[in-house]
């Protein structure tokens, strides 16, 4: 089939700081992404885990985000002004994907 | 009742034990979880039904200028305490500005459950209280938060509040609830009470078993991996601050001419210290501040403190100078 | 009562004041959210009470022909209706062929919480109804489907009914919870109903304020969401669709010679719309359709007019009519 | 009561047909779920109060020797029916020595549900019987475990059991649980349980049917699944090993001089296989064993042979036996 | 350690489809797929979220399906007979594998 | 912005198995990871699925790791002994990272 290539970013980061994730995303013309839930992790910062919590205090999402290249750059300056302070993690893939009109 | 059988009597009561449970649980590593979803269930339930119970007792005993004075003596309380808290903190522990801002917010604003533990202590002394605590509740959750960002601007940096976090913190789940609820107490009064007082009064006691078996567990957790940042100094504030804030909130209360129980809430509300709103607000607008800080020692230290020993004092004294 | 103390009672009672509140809360964008397990966990408590009360009720009066034919009007009622929403629709909104039949399915099918909220109404009124209904509500969940579909293929394009879709449709989830309590409510009778009375039926009410509540948060952020596909015609129709459906349900109601109970439940179905059979449906079936039109419409609009002021007003035209 | 009068009412329970419905709806592939936070919250709250009333049962009644004696017969058991039912499956399948190991686990440990549907068969025929069975349940749960793995380390390999391991399993979430809860209903006494009485007695059984529910969604979707691995021979053994088990649970329970519902019990926890605790350890100490032989078996099988026949069958032997 | 080309396939689809996508990836062969949840996204058809959904029509999933590399082409057939009348993302990115023998 | 190459390693194991695995991963030098929820999936011991499910025994969660390419090996083999005996499944995907000095 016809694939086309794109670039998929993964930003690991705090559940409260998700909607101004989105809306910096947003901002930076960005026309869709996808939120998956994350149940724990580890990093610089300790262990943390989702059970029992009730406070959104501590827990953290997974925005994925499929781009096309040449205008992933802005994407990630817009992520980066989000998650410069906070903890968190990015990553970009290269893909491939179908119905390349949509990104 | 002397103290000692109060505190004796709150540390067998079910609810304490189930916390207790759920610490040992932890420590022990045992596998032992609540789902989260399950935990945001109970707090809702926890939520609507004292906030719903509040408002009937307001509609009840009617609106008075007592209700406007003591939603103020809540705001003032919120706003001065986190001072209180950091000053302490400057002298007690050698934590950084930002972090002693952090969890000074935490000591001015309430922890909702142990404002419930209050309650079912007063209940089981037999004891009574004005309904709008729950609305005061409310009123002390938000302003410590700007305090400690008013302590953070004034040292280095000069930050300022970002436009969205205000409103998302006045609108956070907690608030909105608890306060949507007392409206609808108040509204609905003794007949909406009855339609649905066998869903939030007779089973609550047992839910709030079962959600401090689940604060337990988080806070074992916190305290298993927050152990570390627990110096003595800051130990030592974990205990110091609630004291200091019940002594607040008992003069207040007096001031006020509160009823012994209204005295009480008012003094747990002061000694309390969030470990929901705040840590929240904390990670969006302080995130350098380091959470296993103001976590630990909400949730590890001063709640089971609180839980266990500070309520059963908190009662004697106010029972003591209100002669209630 | 006259209707419009029917009308101020009936806003004034929890259960309505926690759906206004929930869309107060999602309009000024609050994170109070209810978790996905929790709300699918009340809802699964909702359905299987209802069915097993029905049940119990129907056990203890016996099966009779009223009975059969009740359920054939609601079958009728859920084929027809689609046909009549269709055709307003395409009066009075410039919706397409697609969009146009997919919300008309909503139409001709029923929320279960309404009529929930219509037992409720009678309960507090006073009045008994046939324990049937939610038989017949269970009845009408699916039919409108069909019709749908019928309307859509006569148009362009000639789509047939996927092999599976149709087994999807009658075995979801909320229908064979409904009906399998119904029969076991049926074959335990009212002894099974001692058994289990104090989790289905005490707590009842409360679930559902707190199962409204969610409905507001989501019926608030469709509205935040799908306002913009809301114009004038559209949100007319949702008005007028359900007056015209309770005419319908009143006509058979009273042709059935029902109870005013069971005359206002018949209205109540035939009145409210679909938000959570119908919409999954569509999507698999109608993927074109677009959801925000149909999901704002039926749980924006029509949803919370008949829980205000649709019920109320269907009750009072019930008991004119049957003199009740 | 004759036996066949008891376990017709026992069918026509609703807990019974609740759990018939879960099946059939999964058999009929209907998408018909209860999620994962739901059922954990579910399983957390019977556990809870069933220990609690436990506890308080032991309290009210005092410790005697013949409770250390019931634990060390439970202990006994949970270690001797694994060698029984491994010989069994010997004969009767062709099942592998670790495959025939892991299932044998299965049947010396408990299902916690089943013995809570005993002492709801209990309830209903007027009998009480030992609190402290509660705590002879939690003991049964893990010596199984222990027999297995020396099952398969004699034949070959010699496989050790892993250092986490034991303390995984001896502080799983459920024993902890019941354990736990078990103490705090001693310690509390008649007192706590007045106070939380309407959590976690009034809705139990209505908890229980939900729970049963979800249990038969399961099992019927491991049934739909897993039933190419069930043979006849298993078959047969997930039917003749519950039998075998409550003979034996008879013998200790008339030995030890328990009233007639404590020896109903005994037979229920032997005549029981585990579908919680002992999966998950299997997992994780013989992971090539096939986990949809020991699932199917245990809860496709047996656990629906004692729910329906199996407990009503135990009742009458008991009675028979004990003359009571 | 040894490693082995293949192709990992992530298709976010909503759940109402779930069975039927992954009927279709089974009629092409596929032998194993993984689903992981998803909690919110947002696309040209506008901002959806799970929370307090009580439906399935509203909710995506993620169908995670790695591959051999000479067999995605059967499998994206298969996948966009379903997908393609629906909303829902396709992306194809290149990984090694161990234990190839499974895929 | 400056990205700097690293592996992404993906594992799907049974959720009974999870602590295992990160104590593995820990001891391998891992500093970071994050665990991802499954909802169900199919391979060859049969289809599963979470929903319903009280035990742990037959749930399975994804544990994402990004690493420097060099440091790969090492976590492969401490995964592999673990994953060993046990259903699941390990990729490896190239990616990009910013803020290098986290991994
Ligand atoms: N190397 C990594 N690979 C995957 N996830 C990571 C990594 N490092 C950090 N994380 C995730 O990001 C969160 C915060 O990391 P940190 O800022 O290092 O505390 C952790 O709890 C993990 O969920
Ligand atoms: N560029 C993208 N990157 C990641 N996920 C996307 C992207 N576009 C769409 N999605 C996901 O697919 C869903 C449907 O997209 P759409 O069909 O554009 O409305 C969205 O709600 C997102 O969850
Ligand atoms: N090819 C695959 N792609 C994605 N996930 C897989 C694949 N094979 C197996 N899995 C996942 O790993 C689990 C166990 O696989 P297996 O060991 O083959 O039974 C499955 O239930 C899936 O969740
Ligand atoms: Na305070
Ligand atoms: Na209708
Ligand atoms: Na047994």
């Amino acid at each position: 089939m016809q694939m086309h290539n794109a670039k998929r970013i993964e930003i690991t980061i705090e559940a409260i700081m998700q909607k101004r994730l989105t809306q910096a995303l947003e901002n930076a013309g960005v026309t869709g992404y996808t939120i998956l839930p994350v149940l724990g992790g580890s990093g610089r910062s300790g262990a943390w885990s989702r059970e029992g919590q009730v406070s959104r205090a501590s827990g953290m999402v997974q925005v994925v985000c499929i781009r096309r290249p040449n205008e992933v750059d802005a994407l990630l300056q817009a992520a980066f002004a989000v998650v410069e302070t906070h903890i968190g993690v990015v990553s970009v893939t290269n893909c491939q994907v179908l119905r390349a009109e949509r990104f | 009742m002397d103290i000692f059988t109060l505190a004796a009597n709150n540390l067998l009561s079910p609810i304490i034990l189930s916390f207790a449970l759920g610490v040992a649980a932890s420590l022990a590593r045992s596998d032992l979880t609540i789902p989260e979803a399950v935990a945001k269930g109970m707090s809702i339930y926890l939520l609507f039904a004292i906030g719903f119970k509040g408002g009937v007792s307001v509609a009840d005993h009617g609106i008075d200028l007592t209700l406007g004075l003591s939603l103020l003596a809540g705001i003032v309380l919120s706003f001065a305490l986190p001072l209180i808290a950091f000053a302490l903190l400057q002298v007690m522990s050698g934590l950084s500005r930002l972090d002693a801002a952090a969890v000074a917010a935490h000591y001015g604003s309430i922890s909702i459950v142990t404002f419930v533990a209050g309650t079912s202590v007063l209940e089981s002394a037999g004891l009574t209280y004005e309904g709008y605590m729950v609305a005061v509740a409310a009123a002390m959750e938000a302003p410590a938060i700007l305090s400690a960002l008013w302590l953070v601007s004034r040292g280095a940096g000069g930050r300022k509040m970002e436009s969205d976090l205000w409103r998302e913190i006045l609108l956070n789940g907690s608030i909105v609830l608890l306060v949507g609820s007392f409206f609808i107490g108040m509204a609905t009064g003794k007949e909406g009470l009855a339609e649905i007082e066998s869903f939030i009064v007779a089973p609550f006691k047992g839910v709030l078993c079962l959600f401090l078996l689940d604060m337990g567990l988080v806070a074992g957790r916190g305290l298993r991996q927050g152990g570390r940042v627990m110096r003595p100094g800051l130990l030592a504030f974990g205990v110091v601050m609630p004291l200091i804030g019940s002594v607040a909130g008992l003069g207040f209360g007096v001031l006020l001419g509160l009823s012994t129980g209204g005295v009480l809430l008012m003094m747990v509300l002061s000694a309390s210290a969030s470990y929901i709103a705040v840590p929240a607000a904390m990670r969006v607008a302080l995130p350098e501040a380091e959470p296993s800080i103001y976590l630990t020692l909400s949730l590890g230290v001063t709640f089971p403190f609180n839980l266990t020993l500070g309520i059963p004092l908190y009662l004697a004294v106010a029972q003591m100078v209100t002669g209630g």
